[in-house]
């Protein structure tokens, strides 16, 4: 299958056709709206239910197959906030704390298009190792706190003064409800493997390509609304929130081809790497670093590279996947 | 049946803040709280329910009158600065004085 | 099968003895309650899934066999409340905004209805053109609209002076959420086809019979409470709720034979023409007839015009369509 | 600290109605607001939440004193032959008068 | 336009009296209600709202003025002694009087 | 299999897994949070799904089959407050009004906990009547009923005085939504049968078992909330919770016996014996005897009970059902 027929079976996908439905609902200001109880209720789903299959793949890999991936998507985890923040610095002008929350939220990860992914590999039939999923659950955590304490200058300027704030980042990092559940899960996809599997099966596995879509309308307006704010933030945001992607999504497919993942594993690493968060970061960054403006942060996420992933990203880290394999 | 002048001190902030807000409560010595979620607008923008790590909560308490002022000025000094808050006060008259 | 033993194969089925659950719950004012984020996402669930399912059927039918059945769904959706108003104004007695906001309701459609049909007619074995859900997603905007213009006076008095109020009432119409969310997952459907469906099936179809009981659970609960109004809209409305739908649905089978349709097809559009709205027509009513009350409309269709439908209607326009089909 | 008076309005209406207050709040000039959903009761029947299109809002501004009238009575004007709304203002004190 | 002064009585109580409040409230002649869960902490412990069992809800009544007084007594009467329970009552200012 | 591998088989399954990362966490005050509509809709799924699924057993069972250990359940639920109430005034030192409130908790039931033990059972391969639910469905009226009657005084002082109050608590332990959704789905199932079944299965069945898991991680947060109160009730309460549910249940395994039911059988009435309510008779309850302290019961249901059943008892019940049995 060449380049464009399978962005075209992406973009026909009903994941991505729900996505532009939400879209076009918000952009002509349709009542369409989704009570919040759904939206936290689909995300509940969805974090369980990806965790909980990523530990019932990592018990049946054995942790011996599975440590070294693990430890390279801690790694990107790491290093994107790092590479991320003096590019915001820099090159964006931005201050310490917005230019530190915009790095936490491009080293997270967004579970929602790593799924949107592994659609993607399976539509177009390529494998990948199916305790990728695990991968999600390791990041968040260490680019939350990287990048808070990159916004808080407490790498630069070392522990001078003891830093009270930064217990409770540490807590939201490791117990923010994103984290917990996808962490939670898996630990639990661990313990029950296959025979818990097969119990839960029909409402963890079944049904969650569809779940998702839905899903994905309701993201749709959500980054719908947030087209608005694109203006307001400014042409290095924008550039940023198509570029950063790339080049994350780079790396992480460096690195995947490194820990000797299959082209489909290196495939969802740069994925993840390239994604950006929506869900664990906002809350622990914005009281961890309250002088940063969460417009910024939410609206190059939201409005900017979740759509370009789900829509071109998640083809192009394929190709590259597939040229470092070559 | 005697109705006592308390103040009822209402605040409007980002849902995030909650549990922030109401440790600052117990650390003033209020007695309890009252919480809701709701959707706003304001200078920060839209803020609707959504999504809950956008999404804006009000908290309502009644304290004793000669309370309220310093447990406005605590707020403001600890929040107004760096998030979306609205914070008031106003008249109200109770039953069971002492519960506050 | 004779005619009173499909009308107890209608009556035994889970989701009428839902209904009667829930009516029961009602009038017996028992704590039972939906909270209203379950409401709504019941309600998008079953939207989207039909409105998906249409689409796919569209899909594989090819256009060149829907256009003509749809023509006709779409001329039912105007020629309706074009019955209904005059008969309303006459022998009802409403004035025109209310026989306006009443016409349009009936105009309009009950998806759920719809849903009790397929089944009905799948327990007793008739077959029917998958595609038919694809006639929901047309019907309730041009009834609407005529609806409300009638409500307005605007087809009568020609359109003297500029009505500001119409713009919004046809962008409520249009993209109000019921019809946004049947016609975008329709053409998602479409898009999307046999291989979206293969992969979102196990969410919006298999488990779709499940959903709609639990949802007939709480329109019974809904319909139960409007029960205590019956009084109030007066002996008229009473039997206007029980006459029209048989009027429109003996029109909806006469319109679905002569545009080809089978039996079961045929049957299908009847129930439509035979329900009233309760999801799409009172939002967008309730703003554009502000005159109009909404006690009359929503009465009349919840109270009486949809118990009746969901448990003598159904038996009864496959009846019809039997008849016109001899 | 000081205390600024400030009018809060309070509209109860029908949810259906919530995008126009907000729309004729904007035109009069007031730069915030905070909603929420209710059910309730009143002259025009039951109102309860279960479906959004006959569920009530509760819509709350923060606005000056002097332009609380003008507002009550345009939202009069606008809404209250047609619709099931109720409108009040009451007394409140606020910090920070220049955001409202 | 001219605004009438009344009395709006605030009932913060357990989800499970809701049903028994608003019985009072009409056999009190009152001639609606607003209603919204809540969340909160008092005396009585945390009351969040995840169970319903356990939740919270707040009331809110528009009267006469002459007439929020008996009506709070009536809800000290029947409801204070066995139920986690706050109320109290505050002035507002109202459009179309002939409602309450 | 032994003790100690049916226990380690209970634990290891994703529903009590599920309910220690609930524990977990509510114990480190993580914001994760379920809302309430989710809650709400739990449980009502599960309530539907659980009476559904009885009544379909009972119509293929055969009312003759059912009666007489449909009786023993009966018979239980009103005998357990009898046999709690004076322990709980005497050693407890509780006034009348909570021990009425408490054993009217003990006598009625946990839904939850019966599926958990079904899991269990399946789990271990051991069969059980598939009409076992229907208990579930006409134990808690009886014991709240009997409860409240204790708590009030009305058994021992006779009918003195006209009890107004007791006219609403017969309607709530009657209409109250635990009880209606339970005994109507019962109902429903037993009319609808075989047939109804086929078409809402994929719903209310087939993805039960992954349902229970994320409303247990639901409960264990309440139950993880509720472990703060511990200290406050006291070291008696402690005691009853743990020992209560072990004489319950060995009550109710010799009932099981004596009616005649599988060792399957046995072990889930001893389960339901020995479990106590959180959803029918808080409410009910707190409205009858508004003097008891809800402290007391939600503590001792939710605290402790319902985490011993999940994770000890039921392996303990189906032991002393098998000794029974020998
Ligand atoms: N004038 C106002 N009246 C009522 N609520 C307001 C007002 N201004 C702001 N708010 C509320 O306070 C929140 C934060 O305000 P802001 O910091 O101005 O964005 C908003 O989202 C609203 O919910
Ligand atoms: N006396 C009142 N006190 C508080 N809220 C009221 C009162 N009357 C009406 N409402 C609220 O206003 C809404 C519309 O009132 P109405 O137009 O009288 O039906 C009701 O559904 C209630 O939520
Ligand atoms: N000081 C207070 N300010 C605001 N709300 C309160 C206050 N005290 C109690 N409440 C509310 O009233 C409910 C019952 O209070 P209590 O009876 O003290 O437990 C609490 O759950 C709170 O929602
Ligand atoms: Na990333
Ligand atoms: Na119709
Ligand atoms: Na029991």
């Amino acid at each position: 299958m060449d380049f464009f027929s399978t962005i075209e079976s992406n973009l026909l996908s009903p994941a991505v056709l729900f996505f532009a439905l939400g879209l076009f609902a918000a952009v002509t200001r349709s009542d369409l709206k989704f009570p919040e109880a759904l939206y936290t209720a689909l995300t509940l789903y969805l974090l369980t239910a990806i965790g909980f299959k990523g530990g019932v793949a990592v018990s049946e890999a054995g942790l011996a197959a599975v440590w070294q991936p693990l430890l390279a998507a801690v790694g990107m985890g790491c290093l994107i906030p790092l590479v991320a923040f003096p590019l915001l610095r820099r090159l964006g002008g931005f201050d310490q704390a917005n230019a530190g929350a915009i790095a936490a939220h491009y080293g997270s990860v967004s579970a929602v298009t790593f799924i949107a992914a592994t659609n993607f590999l399976k539509n177009i039939a390529v494998p990948y190792e199916s305790f990728a999923s695990a991968f999600i659950a390791v990041m968040d955590s260490p680019a939350i706190i990287m990048g808070v304490m990159l916004g808080k200058g407490s790498l630069s300027r070392g522990a001078s003064r003891p830093d009270q704030g930064l217990r409770r980042t540490l807590r939201d990092a490791v117990l923010g409800r994103g984290v917990l559940l996808l962490v939670g899960s898996l630990l639990i996809g661990m313990l029950s493997g296959k025979r818990g599997m097969a119990s839960v099966e029909a409402f963890f596995v079944t049904p969650f390509q569809g779940v998702l879509a839905l899903f994905l309308l309701e993201m749709g307006m959500v980054a719908g609304n947030r087209l608005g704010d694109l203006k307001k933030v400014g042409p290095f945001l924008l550039v940023f929130g198509l570029a950063a992607p790339l080049v994350h999504g780079s790396l992480g497919a460096l690195l995947g081809t490194l820990a000797g993942l299959s082209v489909g594993g290196t495939t969802l690493l740069a994925v993840l790497a390239g994604s950006s968060s929506y869900i664990a970061a906002p809350a622990a960054v914005r009281l961890a670093l309250p002088d940063a403006n969460p417009a910024y942060s939410l609206t190059a996420s939201l409005g900017i590279t979740f759509p370009f992933n789900i829509v071109l990203g998640i083809p192009l880290y394929f190709e590259i996947a597939k040229f470092l394999h070559r | 049946m005697s109705l006592h002048p308390m103040k009822l001190v209402t605040v409007i902030c980002e849902s995030v803040l909650e549990e922030q807000v109401v440790e600052l409560l117990r650390d003033c010595g209020v007695q309890g709280h009252t919480a809701f979620d709701v959707r706003g607008s304001g200078s920060q923008g839209l803020r609707n329910a959504e999504m809950r790590e956008c999404g804006n909560v009000q908290i309502e308490v009644i304290v004793k009158p000669e309370a309220a002022s310093s447990l406005l000025e605590n707020l403001r000094a600890k929040f107004f600065e760096h998030f979306a808050m609205v914070a008031y006060e106003s008249e109200v008259r109770v039953l069971r004085p002492q519960k506050f």
